[in-house]
């Protein structure tokens, strides 16, 4: 009965739009209902909350110091200057050295790239064995290492001064990344071990059974499925590291002193009075590295946590 | 009777989407109305709509004959049981069942009463202090019907309430929602892409499609009468036989020819002439076709490939002329594959479709 | 001799500081060797673990500043230091260097450990000329008329006393007040003796009570480094400040007078005794030859008459030694080694006591600064419980 | 024939080998830094080690002078302070945010992110923004007062009897996008059938966070009162760069109390004594919930 | 036969809690052996220990007479399929069935050639650059029976392989296993809860509970003649109609007496004396039961209570002597409830159980 279907288009055709009474439809919806002003308001009463300080940072550090010393720390810069800027990355001097945060930027890259690939590395294998490998004793290390999460970092510098002292590693690059693998290891083994467990047991099992041995499984199974985890790790580490200041200036020599030493001592050396321009300066400058980490990768970040984190 | 869930000229998109496409649908008061379709057709789409629970881009919603089409889901005396259950994890049965009626602050005496009635109804009384983790799925299945039951609503939804059971418990479950229909005789629309739950519990089946209801009938003329080929092949199990070939007259006889065979159709009911040279596919039932006994006139041979013995039934895989042919046969008679055989096929009981509309003839 | 690089951590870093630092490193590279600076900000405080913990972990600094006294006793003890007796000895140490405290200090069972570079007193009252100006009172010449003048002070909105808020500040200014105001001899019995019954007595009651006034003159100077606290002197914002001799520093880095723009008042123009503290440097053992010896050539260097004179100019502090010619010495310096000339002297309390005794006596005095409803008594009592325990 | 089976069964320690191998520097970190470095510092907090740790005990007398110090019990009482504050308004806070995040809102990237910078910035940096926004001579309070409310007083950080306010102010801004993002993944896990199941029972939406979605939310809690917690545990570079303990010893915190005595102080033995209290009393919390989540884990899984 | 698979005592405890117990269980070459059980009855317990994936209590296991007791899974000669496919998510199909022979460095060529040998059997060449993502259900499932077929193992192990498709796809599906099994001839072990499945697939089956294998025979003897109360109600949808009562003797008849009703047994082989005055236990399928027609000799009242259509079948919920009984009919009779009918048992098709251990008698 091709005819039928003829006839249902021309029906369809003919009668525009049926029109019933009453409501019909979408439900109509005021942009400005009660519930959508409390929601924005909220959201956007928030967000100035946290975005205050860093207005503050950002006028501050565009202002010369006359400005500020007259006045409000909200209003914007009346003569924009960026001098503290240029101060602060390249003239600010810490003692004799009078570079700024310049010197210090390379050895925070070179200190975080190897520290967050190697603390990630280990973390992941650890969670792997841990989720996927478990040996008599495992859980029990485990648990010793989530309470490690809760020692102070101060506590531990002295044992971990003498143990790097005896393996002669005290001072050297390689030594403050060990440094950051043991207290990042932790959160971070925590984190791969409950995103591990929550991949397919299966899959693990089928890797094994087309005879996959330990190493086999992490690399081409596991790791290229761990995406979203990797991205929470790298954040983490990454914020994490580069905002070091204690392990950097106590684990390594003036060579190696990453840029949080130099804004220490820009924030902390003051020259009569604190020249904020160039501290607030110096501080976006800092933070730079890891915002953008976040603006990034944001978006995984979340899908990661949901992956990772919050399966207890 | 008279009409309980009425949707009119009803379209949903997601954004550019459309899931649902101009859909009517007349429900009477009391009836148990099945909506059946494979994953993805817009059950659970049509049925959140009918709740609220999604806010349709045109058409509308009548329930008890009020124009609902705004309203809020808790005012449109609705019940909704969904297939994760979705009870609250962490109150106890019995604050499952009154959490709502709290919110609405009914007396505690009448919630006390309503819980004590639906747990006697669905016999979950020694259950009342439990938490559904301490549930089985059963059990979890039938506090959702609960809570549903303790609102006193006109219109039950149901959302695939049985498809994360197994299979004996879905059969036991089956049989108490039937039950239960049976003596609440509220309207309700059941969801589901099991065919057995359709047939088993529909006053009338639904068969949707692509966000398109394909045929609406009783569950009879839905198995016996598929109004297209989808329905036909959607419905039954093993699924119907179809074979491709065209109409011929062999004398005065009217048959069907395929592959080089002739099937004899003069007892088929056609609703339109059958002109020879038309192209259809005939569709035959597995329970439809006769093995070496009671063959009728037109005898047919083949060979048994496999054979699938399931207890009650046994279902023989056939080579027919170039067709795989399914067969239901009695559980006791046994086939080895392998052995040749003769068919006898009910063309009374078959169904027979336009090739290109896909539509009975 | 070859360039030999040679790493010195210190905590000089700010302006005043970071000049005088400059001359000890130009007169070390003029010696053909190259001073690598290892600054880090933030007061001793701060530095002194990073240092401890890299000579205890094995990766020492070539050398590091302390203020020598008892902080670096154990490293000494451990064998962690370079023995400096035989530069010592060749340049004759015994014998320039006064008072021969400062030597004293350095010296662990005979041997030298350290080379000082300068005396710092703390017992100065700087008060800014122009706000009593400004206030309309007389530029006070001792303490008492300085408490006197705090309430004019106020009323022109101008805090009297400036005191830092960092814990070392208000600790520092009470051992002021207690020379100024019991003197010497109770000084030693507090501080030298342990003798907790003095530190009970009414002597230092009476401290407490000076103690007293300063914290009600303080109120309002909401600011953490000490130079901040000079700075409101220098600007005018405040009247005076309890402040060691390096204050100076600042005045003069940033353009002052003595005199004219600030008056100084040595022993707060009470008891005009000075103390003889001071930074040294200290030696780790380095594995490296080369290195070893260009730690005794930068020893020898910071002796120097001429470093010497260069680096206190710019520090404002004194030299160590007494054969020097300070003709470029400002008013103030001049009327402080006058004093020393005078042998009116006393240790230092970094000399005296341990740096956990040091601690707790900030503790209680940052609390007692901060907290005005401290009293006096209470705080003599954990005072003298301090003085009972200290070593 | 069992005996025989066991004859085959290959040496345990070798099975799983790899993994063993793999986790060396897992148990090593375990045993060697945090159990060693624990029973290390534990030990020696009974001897009166100076500058360098050193075998003279002492017995008991490093924790009575613990006790005795104004200053730790401030500290102490700091840190039930900051830390009651902070858990409670972490949690309400990144929850409500979440909460708000989660019902469908335009430029959702653009809050999140709002939320979430401050966490990429160092406690140096918060410290001294917060230290700034909140100094009375410019900060917010000349700010109010120039608008005319000559009479506005908000300096938190110069009141020893609020201070650990203006820390917990600094450390919320920095700390509770974290917790928004821990809570909004788990929103996002919540089966989206609860929510139709509720909007049909008629449940307002508030009180369906409350009574139905929290509850469900257990495990996100406890991964983010793990987070939460330890980094209050640890409170140290914040207070350093915003107070330095100040005014007086309002702000300290124990761990500071402990590097302060560790380092400038040169007490060792009283640094020590004081790290064990704080290991201690993350001990007793920490344990039993450890047991719980990891040791009875197995059993539950 | 030689045995393929043998299980000789094997245990398996995880922690205190004692999953499998002493099992026994000798598999033939070739043999299509079905795991039967309810959730949690140890069924993938069972065959993890033999694919080597658990690491066993107690016992031994032994493939292809080699002791494999503490083999590598790998080297034990067996592939395995699992329920949720476990195809490796960031590989194409081609790559996901070579990843096993790559890891065992085969040669490329080799390898090749065992990848299209297995694609043309599954039919899936045209999926090969495909990710796992873009397929549909049955396809990844395919993929997953080919990673198993290209190691080229002695035993397939198969996890519950169907039981995350649809009813439609999952009977397509259980013949193309059946038909793979006949054209490979491997030995294959296979559970399931689908009784369905394990029916029409098994050459022997397996019937497990807590642990223990409480049947072990073929399909027929396990429905016609199951050996306990467990796997008679366990086999068979809708389940069998058991009613509890005891033997009597009635003159020389030997009769079945419950609620006051007799049901004469003399038909039932029994394989032990039935004595007077035992408690036991009937079972009678429902298929078994004829209603209205050829109802023999002894002929019961009862009434219709629900009536469940479905499809080729009918099912009647009916009540008689205080009892609740199924029945399978033709789909094409329809009875409304409420109606009276009259019942005809066939005692030869029977089961008697003893009350008390349950065993048939
Ligand atoms: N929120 C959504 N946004 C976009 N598309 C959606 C959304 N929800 C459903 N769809 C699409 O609408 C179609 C119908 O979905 P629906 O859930 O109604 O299917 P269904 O028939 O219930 O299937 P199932 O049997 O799997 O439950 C599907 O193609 C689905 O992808
Ligand atoms: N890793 C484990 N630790 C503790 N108990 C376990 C573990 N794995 C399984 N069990 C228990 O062993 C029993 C058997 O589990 P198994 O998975 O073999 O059941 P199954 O028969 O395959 O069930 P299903 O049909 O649900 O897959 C269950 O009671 C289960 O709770
Ligand atoms: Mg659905
Ligand atoms: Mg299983």
């Amino acid at each position: 009965m091709p005819d039928t279907i003829a006839l249902k288009t021309a029906e369809v055709a003919l009668a525009p739009v049926k029109s019933f009474d009453g409501p019909n439809g979408k439900k109509p919806k005021r942009v400005l209902s009660p519930r959508n002003i409390m929601l924005y308001g909220t959201l956007f009463v928030a967000a100035a909350y946290y975005l205050l300080p860093l207005y503050v940072m950002i006028v501050t550090s565009l202002k010369g110091m006359p400005e500020i010393r007259m006045g409000n720390i909200f209003s914007p810069p009346m003569e924009i200057t960026f001098e503290p800027w240029v101060k602060a990355w390249a003239t600010a001097c810490t003692g004799l050295n009078c570079d700024g945060l310049s010197r210090g930027f390379w050895n925070s890259v070179r200190i975080t790239v190897p520290s967050v690939i190697a603390s990630i590395a280990i973390a992941s294998v650890n969670g792997y064995a841990l989720a996927n490998w478990r040996f008599k004793g495992s859980e029990l290390f485990f648990s010793i290492l989530v309470i490690g999460a809760f020692i102070p970092y101060q506590v531990m510098i002295y044992p971990i001064v003498i143990v790097l002292r005896e393996l002669g590693i005290y001072g050297t690059l390689t030594g403050l990344i060990i440094v950051h693998s043991i207290f990042g290891m932790p959160i971070l083994t925590l984190l791969f071990r409950n995103y591990f467990a929550s991949l397919p047991q299966e899959l693990f099992k089928a890797a094994r059974i087309d005879g996959a041995g330990f190493w086999q499984i992490f690399l081409k199974i596991m790791v290229p499925m761990s995406l979203p985890i990797f991205v929470v790790a790298m954040i983490l580490q990454v914020t994490g590291i580069w905002n070091d200041f204690l392990f950097g200036v106590v684990f390594t020599r003036p060579e190696y002193y990453p840029m949080t030493v130099q804004l220490n001592n820009i924030v902390n050396s003051v020259q009569g009075v604190k020249e904020y321009n160039v501290n607030m300066a110096a501080t976006i400058l800092t933070g730079l590295v890891p915002l953008v980490v976040y603006f990034v990768s944001g978006r995984l970040f979340v899908r990661g946590i949901a992956a990772g984190a919050v399966k207890g | 009777m008279n009409s309980s869930v009425s949707i009119k000229d009803l379209s949903l998109n997601f954004g550019s989407v459309s899931v649902l496409k101009d859909l009517n649908l007349e429900i009477n008061d009391g009836e148990f109305l099945v909506l059946l379709g494979s994953s993805g057709c817009g059950k659970s789409t049509l049925l959140n709509c009918i709740a609220g629970l999604l806010d349709i881009s045109e058409g509308q919603i009548h329930i008890k004959g009020k124009n609902v089409t705004w309203e809020e889901p808790k005012d449109r005396g609705i019940g909704m049981v969904f297939q994760s259950y979705a009870l609250y994890p962490q109150m106890t049965v019995e604050k499952n069942l009154s959490f709502g009626l709290q919110v609405a602050n009914i007396p505690q005496q009448e919630i006390d009463k309503r819980v004590a009635r639906a747990s006697e109804i669905l016999q979950i009384q020694p259950l009342l202090k439990r938490k559904p983790a301490e549930l089985s799925g059963g059990q979890r299945q039938r506090v959702a019907i609960g809570r549903a039951l303790v609102r006193d609503v006109d219109v039950f939804l149901f959302d695939e309430p049985l498809s994360n059971l197994d299979a004996k418990l879905r059969s036991e479950l089956r049989v108490e929602i039937k039950r239960l229909h049976q003596s609440l005789k509220n309207t309700m629309i059941y969801v589901t892409h099991d065919q057995i739950e359709a047939l088993t519990l529909a006053d009338r089946i639904a068969i949707m499609k692509n966000g398109i209801i394909q045929q609406l009938a009783d569950p009879t003329t839905i198995y016996n009468k598929p109004r297209n080929l989808f329905v036909a092949g959607f419905i039954g199990s093993p699924s119907m036989n179809f074979l491709r070939g065209e109409i011929a007259k062999r004398g005065d006889a009217t048959v069907f020819t395929a592959n080089g065979v002739d099937f004899n159709v003069d007892a088929y009911e056609a609703s339109g002439p059958l002109q020879a040279g038309r192209k259809v596919t005939l569709g035959v039932r597995p329970e439809h076709i006769k093995v070496n006994e009671n063959l009728g006139a037109e005898v047919h041979d083949a060979t048994v490939d496999i054979e699938e013995p399931m207890g009650a039934d046994n279902l023989l895989w056939l080579k027919h002329a170039g067709h795989t042919m399914s067969v239901r046969i009695n559980g006791a008679r046994r086939f080895s594959p392998g052995s040749q055989v003769k068919l006898g096929f009910d063309m009374s009981l078959a169904s027979i479709f336009d090739a290109e509309t896909e539509l009975r003839l | 001799a070859n360039a030999t690089d040679l790493e010195v951590t210190h905590w000089w870093t700010s302006g005043g500081e970071a000049a005088a630092v400059a001359e000890l490193a130009k007169a070390f590279d003029a010696t053909g060797n190259h001073w690598v600076d290892g600054a880090i900000a933030g007061s001793g405080g701060t530095a002194r673990p990073i240092m401890v913990s890299r000579i205890t972990g094995g990766d020492p600094m070539g050398a590091t500043q302390f203020n020598h006294g008892r902080q670096a006793e154990e490293l000494v003890q451990s064998g962690l230091m370079r023995d400096l007796t035989d530069v010592a000895t060749a340049e004759h140490w015994k014998d320039i260097i006064r008072p021969a405290s400062l030597l004293d200090s350095c010296t662990i069972d005979g041997k030298i450990y350290c080379a000082p570079v300068n005396i710092h007193s703390w017992q100065w009252l700087w008060l800014s000329n122009a706000a009593f100006k400004k206030a309309g009172v007389e530029v006070p010449k001792n303490w008492d008329e300085f408490v006197a003048a705090a309430p004019a002070l106020e009323k022109a909105g101008i805090v009297p006393l400036a005191v830092g808020g960092q814990p070392w500040q208000a600790t520092g200014a009470f051992d002021v007040l207690l020379v100024a105001i019991a003197g010497k001899d109770t000084f030693y019995k507090v501080f030298k003796d342990k003798d907790a019954d003095v530190a009970a007595g009414p002597e230092i009651a009476k401290v407490f009570k000076a103690a007293d006034d300063a914290r009600k003159m303080s109120k309002g100077s909401n600011v953490q480094d000490w130079n901040q606290a000079t700075n409101l002197v220098i600007t005018g914002k405040a009247g005076g400040q309890i402040m060691g001799d390096w204050a100076q520093g600042e005045f003069a880095l940033a353009g002052q007078k003595a005199g004219t723009d600030y008056t100084c008042l040595p022993g707060l123009g009470v008891n005009e005794i000075i103390s003889t503290g001071g930074d040294a440097f200290y030696f780790p053992k380095l594995k490296d030859e080369a290195k070893s010896k260009a730690q005794d050539v930068l020893a020898k260097t910071l002796l120097d008459p001429t470093t010497q004179v260069a680096f206190n100019l710019k520090k404002g502090s004194l030299p160590v030694r007494g054969d020097v010619d300070l003709a470029a010495a400002n008013d103030c310096m001049k009327k402080g080694l006058e004093i020393l000339k005078k042998g009116n002297v006393i240790e230092g309390t970094d000399q005296l006591l341990s740096a956990d005794s040091q601690k707790q006596k900030e503790d209680l005095f940052s609390e007692f600064f901060a907290n005005p409803s401290m009293t006096p008594e209470a705080a003599q009592k954990r005072f003298a419980e301090i003085i009972g325990s200290a070593d | 024939m069992t005996g025989q089976a066991k004859a085959g069964r290959p040496n345990q320690l070798l099975r799983n080998l790899n993994s063993k191998i793999a986790s060396i520097p897992m148990i090593l970190t375990a045993v060697v830094i945090f159990l060693g470095g624990t029973v290390w510092t534990v030990f020696y907090s009974f001897t009166n080690s100076k500058l360098l740790p050193r075998l003279s005990f002492v017995g008991f007398d490093q924790y009575k002078r613990l006790w005795a110090a104004p200053r730790w019990i401030v500290s102490i009482e700091n840190l039930a302070v900051y830390g009651v504050l902070s858990l409670i308004f972490s949690l309400v806070i990144g929850f409500t945010l979440a909460a708000l995040m989660d019902q469908k809102i335009r430029f959702e990237n653009a809050f999140r992110t709002i939320f979430l910078y401050p966490f990429a910035l160092s406690f140096i940096v918060t410290g001294l923004v917060w230290q700034w926004v909140l100094n009375p001579e410019f900060g917010v309070q000349s700010v109010v007062r120039s608008l005319g409310w000559t009479s506005f007083t908000f300096d938190p950080l110069y009141t020893p009897s609020i201070v650990i306010y203006g820390v917990l102010i600094a450390a919320l801004w920095q700390g509770t996008g974290l917790v928004m993002c821990l809570m909004l993944a788990g929103l996002r896990g919540i089966d989206e059938d609860i929510w139709k199941a509720s909007r049909v029972d008629g449940i307002p939406m508030w009180k369906t966070y409350l009574f139905i979605v929290i509850p469900m939310m257990r495990p996100v809690f406890i991964t983010t009162l793990v987070i939460i917690a330890s980094g209050i545990v640890k409170v140290y570079d914040l207070v350093v760069a915003q107070t330095s303990g100040g005014p007086g010893i309002s702000s300290e915190v124990p761990a500071k109390y402990v590097y302060d005595y560790m380092f400038q102080a040169q007490n060792l033995g009283q640094g020590f004594a004081a790290s064990t209290m704080m290991l201690i009393t993350v001990a007793i919390i920490i344990i039993p919930w450890a047991y719980l989540e990891f040791g009875g884990g197995r059993k539950r899984a």
